[in-house]
């Protein structure tokens, strides 16, 4: 099943400053959205505006042609969202925190244990968050992206706090996700090198 | 209908049309409350229970009235605003607020006046209409204070009106709350209903419309302000500023 | 990938799920509910201190102490209720989560009143005994605050997420609470007096009970959408 | 003189009339200053800008 996220004439404005004016895009399944620009220039709004965190002074978001306020639960139903503050609590362990992403989920045929290991972090399944490096957190943030199975990746600069090794496994986990027909939206500072697609939007 | 309403809520249009009306509210207003101040204080006769006290209502009736309206105004702007997401509509509830505030202060301030020599106290706790004016102006304070709290002008729109329709289901509430409480403390009522002959009642009814008027005329001038200061980056408050003329 | 033919978990499992994260949270960080449970308590120690200890004058003002220091208390730990969530990015996976914001919401304030409003109501009784309520006024007062401090968690929900990630919120918060949450004492307060004094007193039962009743109806709406404005 | 003096109740009630005049008449300076503010901020700055250019 192929999905479709468009936007048509985006304006943001946040505070004194207008981020972007008449933005428009259209993507399909099996593409990455790379929003690019300089730190500070509004790539995070953009991201937060699409996934209907931020109200936009015009334009309108589109999932699979319907606007998305029109459709908001099955559009959230659709998307996963990795941002730089996890959302993890520390006071919880690993299980406890993933637990509580997947009671509100709908039910996935993927296998758990076996994300954990791809992900390097079984052996932390009882250790609580705080204890944890922030390499390891982001890996924690990943598992739940990964097992959240649903098409469309928002991911807020994915790469920070994460060394050589987990960046490759970044890249791997988008490329596996865009090869089986998944969505992804990225913002990163850096450009990104894809076997898929990579439909760019640089702002200002 | 719908274009001439378009029209209005455009901001430049606005901005000129409420300074033109502003007057139009002001004038016969205040002509409204001289005669009806002059009617309220040597003309028509004096209450057999309070006395010349009584005369007192005259200015303590128009500003509950009007506490509770320009409430009702910030409110209705609130949902508006949210709702249909027209900015015109949050700066009128961002304008009734101070303007609201101040009558409420005014409603209590008359009312306590008129209490020390009628109850023989400043305050009475007892009174439930004192309590709910006296609530309804914390209700105002917070309204105004998170406003300032919030420096992007558009989350605060939005906040404040949040906070405002709440607090209109809750004024009502407070209301009976109130009036129960002060029914088992057997709480004095203040200026009973039905002993006001005629001429006393189309009195205060003039005070009452003029100083709606009055409290129009205001509104619409504290709304200019706020136009402008959202509008403040737009091409036409520039070429306005900007021009020989200027626009006052 | 199919994701969206998958049926996403009723309302009532977000709910759950919801309030037992936080109240899990709650379990590991014991502190965030006993210091309003210490607060209350120093309330009450207050208010004897202040005016005295004579034993009349305890027990005329009794329900009204007890029901101030219950909103103080109450408020203290509103504070807390979002600001977590906010500051580890947690809000913001509520915000894009396929369960409606109100239901989580009400799971969150669910949680809250369990971790604050349910232990007020049970300490209540000692402190009320101090202040020399009969045991059948106790039983009354228990079931005002049961009732109110649903209400009370719910207000201040709203207010909480109104002021959430502002700078010096705690006090902004209490101004936006105390006017809305003031029927409430009302009624809870005074019904307690009125069972002292023995007379009728549902009329004030009757009408928390509707405002619990209203509020759980209403109010998660309003905090969800406050918490939406606030997070933008 | 008597009518001013309302049977002893003059204080009151002349003081509520004054008191009416004296908050509005504060309300409608307050919002006059504000709005000299915001017009002679925009002003400043876009003369400022106007320079720059």
């Amino acid at each position: 099943m192929t999905h479709k996220l468009s936007a048509d004439n985006l304006t943001l404005i946040r505070g004194e400053r207008c981020l972007f004016q008449g933005l428009s895009f259209a993507q399909e399944s099996g593409g990455l959205l790379l929003l690019e620009g300089r730190n500070g220039c509004g790539k995070t709004s953009l991201m937060r505006a699409i996934a209907g965190m931020l109200s936009l002074e015009t334009g309108q978001v589109f999932w699979d042609d319907k606007p998305v306020e029109k459709q908001r639960q099955e559009f959230h139903g659709a998307l996963v969202w990795l941002a730089h503050r996890t959302g993890l609590k520390g006071d919880l362990t690993l299980v406890e925190n993933l637990s509580f992403e997947s009671a509100l989920r709908a039910q996935s045929s993927i296998d758990v244990e076996s994300v954990y290991e791809r992900l390097g972090i079984s052996r932390l399944k009882k250790l609580i968050l705080r204890s944890l490096s922030a390499g390891q957190q982001r890996r924690v943030a990943l598992a739940r992206m990964l097992l959240a199975d649903v098409p469309l990746w928002f991911m807020d600069e994915p790469f920070t706090n994460l060394d050589r090794e987990g960046r490759a496994l970044v890249i791997e986990l988008v490329e596996e996700h865009l090869a089986k027909g998944g969505m992804c939206v990225m913002a990163a500072h850096q450009d990104v090198e894809l076997e898929a697609p990579v439909n760019r939007v640089t702002i200002q | 209908m719908w274009t001439w309403f378009h029209k209005l809520a455009s901001p430049p249009h606005f901005y000129r049309t409420a300074a033109l009306l502003s007057p139009w509210f002001a004038v016969p207003g205040l002509a409204l409350i001289a005669w009806g101040t002059w009617q309220g204080l040597f003309v028509v006769p004096m209450d057999y229970q309070q006395g010349d006290a009584f005369r007192i209502i005259y200015v303590h009736v128009p500003s509950a009235y009007l506490s509770l309206m320009a409430y009702m105004i910030m409110a209705t702007g609130g949902a508006i605003g949210l709702i249909w997401r027209m900015k015109l509509s949050h700066a009128v509830a961002a304008a009734a607020a101070p303007i609201g505030a101040a009558f409420t202060f005014l409603a209590l301030a008359t009312g306590s006046i008129w209490g020390r020599p009628m109850w023989g106290t400043w305050w009475e706790w007892g009174d439930p209409r004192m309590m709910s004016e006296l609530i309804l102006l914390f209700l105002y304070f917070g309204y105004m204070a998170l406003r300032a709290a919030i420096d992007d002008t558009a989350k605060a729109d939005k906040a404040s009106a949040v906070l405002a329709i709440v607090g209109v289901v809750n004024v009502v509430i407070v209301h009976f709350s109130v009036e129960w409480w002060s029914s088992l403390h057997q709480g004095q009522t203040v200026f009973k209903r039905g002993t006001m002959d005629a001429d006393m009642k189309t009195a205060l009814l003039i005070m009452i419309l003029g100083f709606t008027l009055l409290f129009g005329s205001m509104l619409l001038r504290r709304i200019r302000t706020e136009v402008l200061y959202r509008e403040r980056r737009t091409r036409w408050v520039r070429d306005m500023i900007l021009s020989p003329k200027g626009g006052g | 990938m199919n994701a969206t033919d998958r049926q996403v978990p009723g309302m009532l499992s977000g709910l759950l799920a919801t309030a037992k994260r936080d109240l899990l949270l709650a379990w590991k960080r014991p502190g965030d509910v006993l210091n309003p449970l210490f607060f209350f308590a120093m309330v009450c120690t207050l208010f004897p201190l202040a005016v005295g200890p004579s034993a009349e004058q305890l027990e005329f003002s009794g329900p009204g102490v007890l029901w101030v220091a219950a909103l103080l208390s109450t408020l203290l730990s509103l504070n807390s209720l979002f600001l977590s969530d906010f500051e580890d990015g947690s809000l913001d996976q509520l915000l894009v989560s396929p369960q409606p914001l109100p239901v989580l919401v009400l799971g969150k304030t669910l949680a809250h009143w369990l971790t604050s409003g349910v232990p007020l109501v049970i300490v209540s009784p000692v402190l009320a005994i101090t202040y020399r309520m009969p045991m059948d006024v106790v039983g009354v007062m228990m079931l005002t605050l049961l009732l109110g401090t649903i209400s009370l968690s719910l207000l201040g929900s709203i207010g909480a997420a109104l002021t959430v990630g502002l700078h010096r919120g705690t006090a902004l918060l209490s101004l936006l609470i105390l006017p809305l949450a003031m029927p409430i004492m009302i009624l809870g307060a005074n019904a307690v007096s009125l069972a002292a004094s023995n007379d009728v007193y549902t009329t004030g039962i009757w009408a928390l009970g509707a405002y619990a009743i209203a509020s759980i109806s209403l109010a998660p709406y309003a905090t969800a959408a406050a918490l939406r404005i606030s997070n933008e | 003189m008597d009518g001013l003096a309302m049977g002893g109740y003059g204080a009151y009630v002349w003081s509520c009339f004054g008191l009416t005049l004296l908050i509005i008449v504060f309300s409608e300076w307050r919002a006059r200053i504000r709005h000299k503010r915001v017009y002679r901020d925009i002003e400043v700055r876009l003369k400022a800008l106007e320079e720059r250019e």
